[in-house]
């Protein structure tokens, strides 16, 4: 029979507030096998957890039940700490009489009523824990970074540095990411290639990364420490080997119809092109929907121009399969389709366009060579209109619920740049509220107001209405003046919400990463683990996981490459013990278990049993327990109960019900 | 047999230790209320609630089951919760065909960032609950005291 | 049934075999036990006729440990029994000699005395013949075959053997009803009507076990109800919940691998239509995740060990 | 019943998701004749002042052409409130509203339609 000890944390008031934590450790001393309960303000503090340890020692404990706030908390404090004491840290148990009651009901006598019997129930569990071990596996010595933007160069970089072998999937041609279409940056207003452009060198450079371009991550299997991946390399038709960059396919290449995504779409690219000049690596890709030779086997003008010889039409994709210890995500984002704004005029009018459009309008590089003109008609504009938080902070369907963090900053930025380069032209700028927060950021925003004149209005835009002279007429509103606003301008600049990369939910199912509604990769917890994904060996880097700033992104990229490190420098990974085991009494031999088993980690071998004095040959399930992650599928596939997961056995989940029914 | 005012269903709820069990705790750190009457078991995954689990928890007098797992998409073991939506389909169109009342057994997706949608959920079904009364059809007939 | 008599002899003569599965005339005509025939004279008691509704399949189990091989008589239902037992790899098929024996539709002894024939003496009846003779205390009586035939072959799953060595005997096509009707039936009640009947139905089970020894699909080595895997071993029904528990959990368990060989309706001895039980997953099955004959083949895999990703949800179609 | 409780449960909208964008205002075709802008009308229910709301003229000079609702990204549909409020002053005055037959008698050619359905919309009874 069991020792066990009950410890009743107060969690200061947070659970003494509404659970009479007293009551719970009498009705705790009434149960079978309790030998200790007591109740203590902040169980997981030191002095907390000198009372469990000594407790311990006296009573000879050999079973734990902390009633407290959630396991995800402190279960593994919990564990540490009776581990320190000679205890197996899986005879510890969590009652979550925090979250799960104290925080959630108000009546005293109803939530003690529900703490003691989860009580109780995580009484019944201990009962039935094994001292489980933690069982080995081995770490691949090699990280994959998904995503070439500013979050996924910064962390290769920084495990680059430290040692390690790091390979960066992009999708695009080059790497870069969103950062390179940008024109400058604030708050410091440097131009946003020449402080990138560097970077990517150094990256593309390091002899520890390996950059895959062009290429997608087409399957991901295995858990941390040894995931196997399988990356596409789509078919560039371009030796990567024999191009020198020097350009002369994309000048010669007829076919220049295509779109240039790099442009935000507003001007056209050829067939085969490079995405920017200074496209990391300087070797174009043959768009094969809109290369006539591909289509239609007519043309070959880059090939005959080519005098490296690097054109080869016969080109395919190519899988590569790798082994990895870690994956960080950086996928990075994209603003928000806006075609359900029909109020905006966005589709309609030339001159309604985002600010990422902007960006690219002001770039030397960009479809009007930096000069800030009309793309309906090339003038210049005189009048400008900043409309701010269009489909941000918007619980309709159309948009986002979140504000997209970024767009008070850049917006500042556009008008600051605008008013300095254009004197004569009028800036206005419709907010609902300016949210600069960061370090010199307020500074920044009043220098636009102050030094600039950028006139800022408290108050949304309802409609933009283009008029026949080719101006757009705004229908806005002053707040503080409590008057509507029909202001004519010659372009209006939507600050579009951001949304994450279109990828990433595919990617998020392929690495079983979790993800919520709006498509923002789970951290594993808010404030305390906000660059790891509640999936062991997925890293979250970027924008995938919340908007934000390059600043906060290059912070964050660095937090994620420290992760990394962290789990590479260990040659061994403790893995979760909590595995499934067959009864080679029982077992049937079915097979049934290996055809729901994620991880394949079921096996069937022939050996022979001693069943009650039966000697014979039984065919057995054996799970490899290096591969078994616990999720239990089998167990529920074996109709005789053979099949038993440790940590959540049949027996204690059916203890446990028992408990709560009682 | 007349509904005692005071009477209170007890309600099982298995969530997975990955997004419900998550979705609970936001809901909770969010103080989003709901009833003290549904006690949570937390399970590695919502394919490791076997049947025998659920009319277990019914013969020993719960008044209703719930069953929370990740999204179909989203399950940290790639494919845990497919498994689960087939068996308790299948349970709970059997359960329909003996006749015992479609109300007192669920299953809902709830992702670790759906605090509220977890409270909701817990709030709707001790309401269907209650209004379905007591469990008899799937406890024991005989004479009750 | 005389063709396999001698086709068996030859068989255990020639020690091809070396022990023979059949059937043997039990103490009334009616009631056919299976048997096994080691010996070429004891062959004389083998029988196959109207009444051999056994399912030799789940035997295999045990013969495959046997030394040499075991000559198998399985009727086509049957085969689909052994297809799934070598599936999940329970019977040797080295081990096993297995003739398809046709099928004219098997007769279910309990349905006669119900149509007012009662003190049953023997029942025979020509090979060919349409009906069939009951001799009773008072005289002799005849009865349809098609009436008195077992539930499961107005709804046979087809004539013809998934697994065989060789075949012998034709079979006549029995089909006359449809094999969801009595589900569809049930399903239309009301909540009420539905927990009324299977209430009056359940509470007639005495746990005999009997469905479940005769389950080819339910023939775990130590059946979760004999053990503590589950701390939940009620052998017997102590309460009402009990009962629907035990049966619950049986169709349950055989989900997506019974064959709807219709042994459990036809050896109840209380007459429970067990079978509505498995056949009503079988529907859903057939329904939500596409046609699925359990042993129809050893490939497809289980619908229970299967998914696609846009599977109905559970309880859409509720309140 | 108290006046806020009502025009909540009248127009089923809860003012407290309003963000100041001022969206709604800026929509509204009949801004400058309101004395009570669009944008104002959650504040007005929000301060237990609804009296003056359904005294004021923008009751009135609403068009109910539910620009503001179409609009607004934070689902308040003010539109409703002020409609609600409207219900509150002609239930006050013993629902001497519009009914369906009165209607034909007040027909001609140019009226048009969209005046037809605000004008049931609003007085009706």
């Amino acid at each position: 029979m069991r020792r066990i000890g009950v410890f009743v944390c107060h969690c200061g008031s947070n659970i003494a507030a509404t659970v009479d934590v007293k009551k719970v450790v009498e009705m705790a001393l009434l149960e079978q096998g309790v030998v200790h309960a007591e109740d203590y303000p902040y169980m997981c503090s030191e002095a907390g957890q000198s009372h469990i340890a000594e407790a311990i020692r006296e009573k000879q404990l050999d079973g734990i039940v902390v009633c407290s706030c959630s396991p995800r908390m402190h279960e593994a404090t919990f564990r540490k700490c009776a581990e320190k004491n000679g205890l197996n840290p899986y005879l510890v148990e969590i009652a979550n009489i925090r979250e799960h009651c104290s925080w959630i009901h108000k009546d005293m006598q109803e939530a003690t009523e529900k703490a003691v019997i989860l009580m109780r129930a995580a009484v019944a569990k201990v009962h039935l824990n094994a001292p489980l071990k933690a069982g080995e596996s081995a770490v691949t010595k090699r990280a994959l970074v998904i995503g070439g933007g500013i979050a996924g160069i910064q962390t290769a970089l920084d495990i680059a540095d430290a040692g390690y072998h790091v390979d960066i999937v992009e999708k695009e041609p080059s790497i870069g990411g969103r950062m390179s279409q940008l024109d400058k940056t604030f708050p410091t207003l440097d131009c946003s290639a020449c402080i990138l452009t560097p970077k990517m060198v150094e990256a593309a450079s390091h002899e520890n990364i390996t950059i895959h371009t062009w290429s997608e991550v087409e399957k991901v299997s295995g858990f941390v420490g040894n995931f196997t991946v399988d990356i596409r390399k789509k078919a560039r038709y371009v030796n990567m080997d024999k191009c020198t960059g020097c350009g002369i396919c994309q000048e010669k290449c007829p076919s220049k119809k295509p779109l240039n995504e790099f442009n935000r779409g507003l001007n056209n690219r050829s067939a085969i092109y490079t995405p920017f000049a200074q496209a990391i690596p300087n070797v174009p890709v043959i768009d094969a929907a809109a290369c006539i030779k591909l289509k239609t086997g007519k043309c070959g003008i880059c090939e005959k121009f080519c005098q490296a010889g690097a054109i080869d039409y016969a080109q395919t994709d190519e899988i590569i399969t790798q082994q990895y210890g870690a994956i960080v995500v950086a996928t990075g984002f994209d603003t928000i389709k806006l075609d359900k704004y029909g109020e905006y005029a966005y589709g309609e009018s030339k001159d309604v366009i985002t600010s990422l459009e902007l960006e690219r309008i002001m770039n030397a590089a960009g479809p009007t060579k930096g000069h800030l003109e009309r793309l309906s008609d090339g003038k210049a504009p005189k009048e400008i209109v900043f409309i701010q938080c269009v489909g941000s902070r918007c619980s309709d369907d159309r948009g986002k619920p979140y504000c997209s963090k970024i767009c008070c900053m850049y917006t500042a930025k556009h008008a600051m740049l605008i008013r300095d380069k254009y004197p004569d032209t009028n800036v206005t700028v419709f907010y609902i509220d300016v949210r600069t927060p960061g370090k010199n950021f307020d500074e920044f925003y009043r220098r636009a107001v102050e030094d600039y004149g950028v006139n800022y209005v408290k108050g949304q835009v309802g409609k933009v209405a283009p008029q026949s002279d080719g101006s757009l007429l705004v229908h806005g509103v002053d707040l503080l003046e409590n008057k509507q606003i029909l202001k004519k301008a010659d372009m209006v600049v939507l600050a579009t919400a951001i949304e994450p990369n279109s990828d990433v939910r595919k990617i998020a199912t392929m690495l079983t990463a979790s993800i919520d509604t709006n498509n923002f990769l789970t951290e594993a917890h808010p404030k305390l683990r906000p660059v790891e994904s509640p999936t062991a060996g997925v890293f979250l880097s970027g924008v995938c996981q919340g908007p934000k700033d390059i600043p906060e992104t290059v912070a964050q990229a660095g937090a994620a490459a420290v992760k990394v490190i962290g789990l590479l420098a260990k040659d061994k990974l403790k893995t979760n013990p909590c595995t499934a085991k067959a009864d080679e009494l029982r077992c049937n031999g079915c097979s049934q278990c290996a055809g729901v088993c994620p991880y394949g980690a079921i096996s069937y071998e022939t050996r022979q049993v001693n069943d009650h004095g039966i000697r014979e040959d039984r065919r057995i399930a054996v799970v490899n327990s290096a591969l078994c992650q616990g999720c239990g599928a089998c167990t529920v596939t074996c109709p005789s109960g053979a099949m038993d997961l440790q940590g959540f056995s049949n027996r204690q989940i059916i203890a446990e019900v028992d408990a709560i029914c009682r | 047999m007349p509904v005692t005012e005071n009477w209170k269903p007890t309600i099982v709820a298995f969530c997975c230790n990955w997004c419900s069990y998550a979705g609970a705790d936001l809901a909770g750190s969010s103080r989003l209320a709901y009833p003290a009457d549904v006690k949570i078991i937390k399970v590695p995954c919502s394919c490791r609630v076997n049947p025998m689990f659920i009319l277990r928890a019914f013969e020993k007098g719960a008044d209703g089951v719930i069953l929370c797992g990740c999204h179909p998409g989203d399950c940290h073991y790639s494919t845990g919760n497919y498994y689960a939506r087939r068996r308790m389909t299948l349970l709970f169109s059997m359960l329909d065909y003996l006749g015992v009342e479609d109300g007192r057994t669920r299953v809902e997706w709830v992702s670790a960032a759906e605090g509220v949608k977890f409270s909701e959920t817990m709030n709707s079904f001790v309401e269907k609950v209650r209004g379905l009364g007591p469990n008899v059809r799937l406890g024991d007939l005989r004479c009750r005291n | 049934m005389q063709e396999l008599m001698e086709r068996a002899k030859e068989l255990l003569a020639s020690g091809e075999v070396a022990r023979v599965l059949g059937w043997k005339k039990g103490e009334n005509d009616w009631d056919v036990e299976p048997r096994f025939f080691e010996s070429v004279d004891s062959l004389q008691d083998f029988v196959y006729d109207g009444f051999c509704g056994a399912n030799l399949s789940k035997y295999m189990i045990e013969a495959g440990k046997k030394e040499g091989k075991t000559l198998v008589f399985l009727k086509p239902c049957d085969s689909y029994s052994y297809n799934q037992l070598l599936r999940e790899h329970r019977v040797d098929r080295e081990k096993a000699y297995i003739i398809g024996v046709g099928c004219k539709g098997k007769l279910s002894i309990s349905k006669i005395p119900f149509d007012g024939i009662v003190s049953v003496q023997g029942a025979s009846y020509p090979d060919v013949s349409e009906n069939l003779t009951v001799q009773t205390l008072y005289g002799t009586q005849t009865v349809a075959y098609k009436d008195a035939m077992l539930e499961r072959c107005h709804v046979c799953k087809g004539k013809e053997h998934v697994v065989y060595d060789e075949l012998l005997g034709e079979s006549t096509d029995t089909v006359d009803a449809d094999r969801f009707a009595e589900v569809q039936r049930i399903e239309a009640m009301s909540p009420e009507e539905k927990f009324a009947f299977f209430q009056k139905e359940l509470s007639k089970c005495i746990r005999c076990n009997a469905c479940r020894n005769v389950c080819p699909a339910c023939s775990c080595r130590k059946c979760v109800f004999d053990s503590t895997a589950f701390n939940s071993d009620q052998k017997a029904n102590t309460t009402s919940f009990e009962e629907k528990m035990f049966h619950i959990i049986r169709a349950f368990h055989v989900a997506g691998r019974c064959t709807d060989c219709g042994e459990c309706s036809r050896v109840c001895p209380q007459g429970i239509p067990l079978h509505l039980f498995n056949r009503k997953f079988i529907k859903d099955i057939n329904n939500l995740y596409g046609a699925y004959q359990a042993g129809s083949d050893l490939e497809t895999k289980a619908p229970l060990t299967n998914f696609t990703l846009d599977d109905a949800e559970p309880g859409v179609g509720r309140g | 019943m108290n006046q806020v409780d009502e025009i909540k449960q009248i127009s089923g909208v809860n003012p407290l998701k309003c963000m100041k964008c001022g969206k709604c205002s800026a929509s509204c075709p009949s801004f400058y004749e309101m004395d009570i802008k669009p944008h104002q009308f959650v504040s007005y229910v929000i301060n237990d002042d609804v009296q003056a709301l359904a005294n004021s003229r923008s009751a009135w000079k609403c068009l109910s052409c539910f620009a503001c609702i179409e609009r607004c990204p934070r689902n308040v549909q003010p539109g409703k409130l002020i409609d609600a409020a409207r219900q509150i002053l002609i239930r006050q005055r013993g629902q001497e509203g519009l009914s369906a037959d009165e209607i034909p008698a007040l027909l001609d050619e140019d009226m048009p339609q969209q005046l037809l359905m605000s004008a049931f919309r609003k007085y009706r009874r």
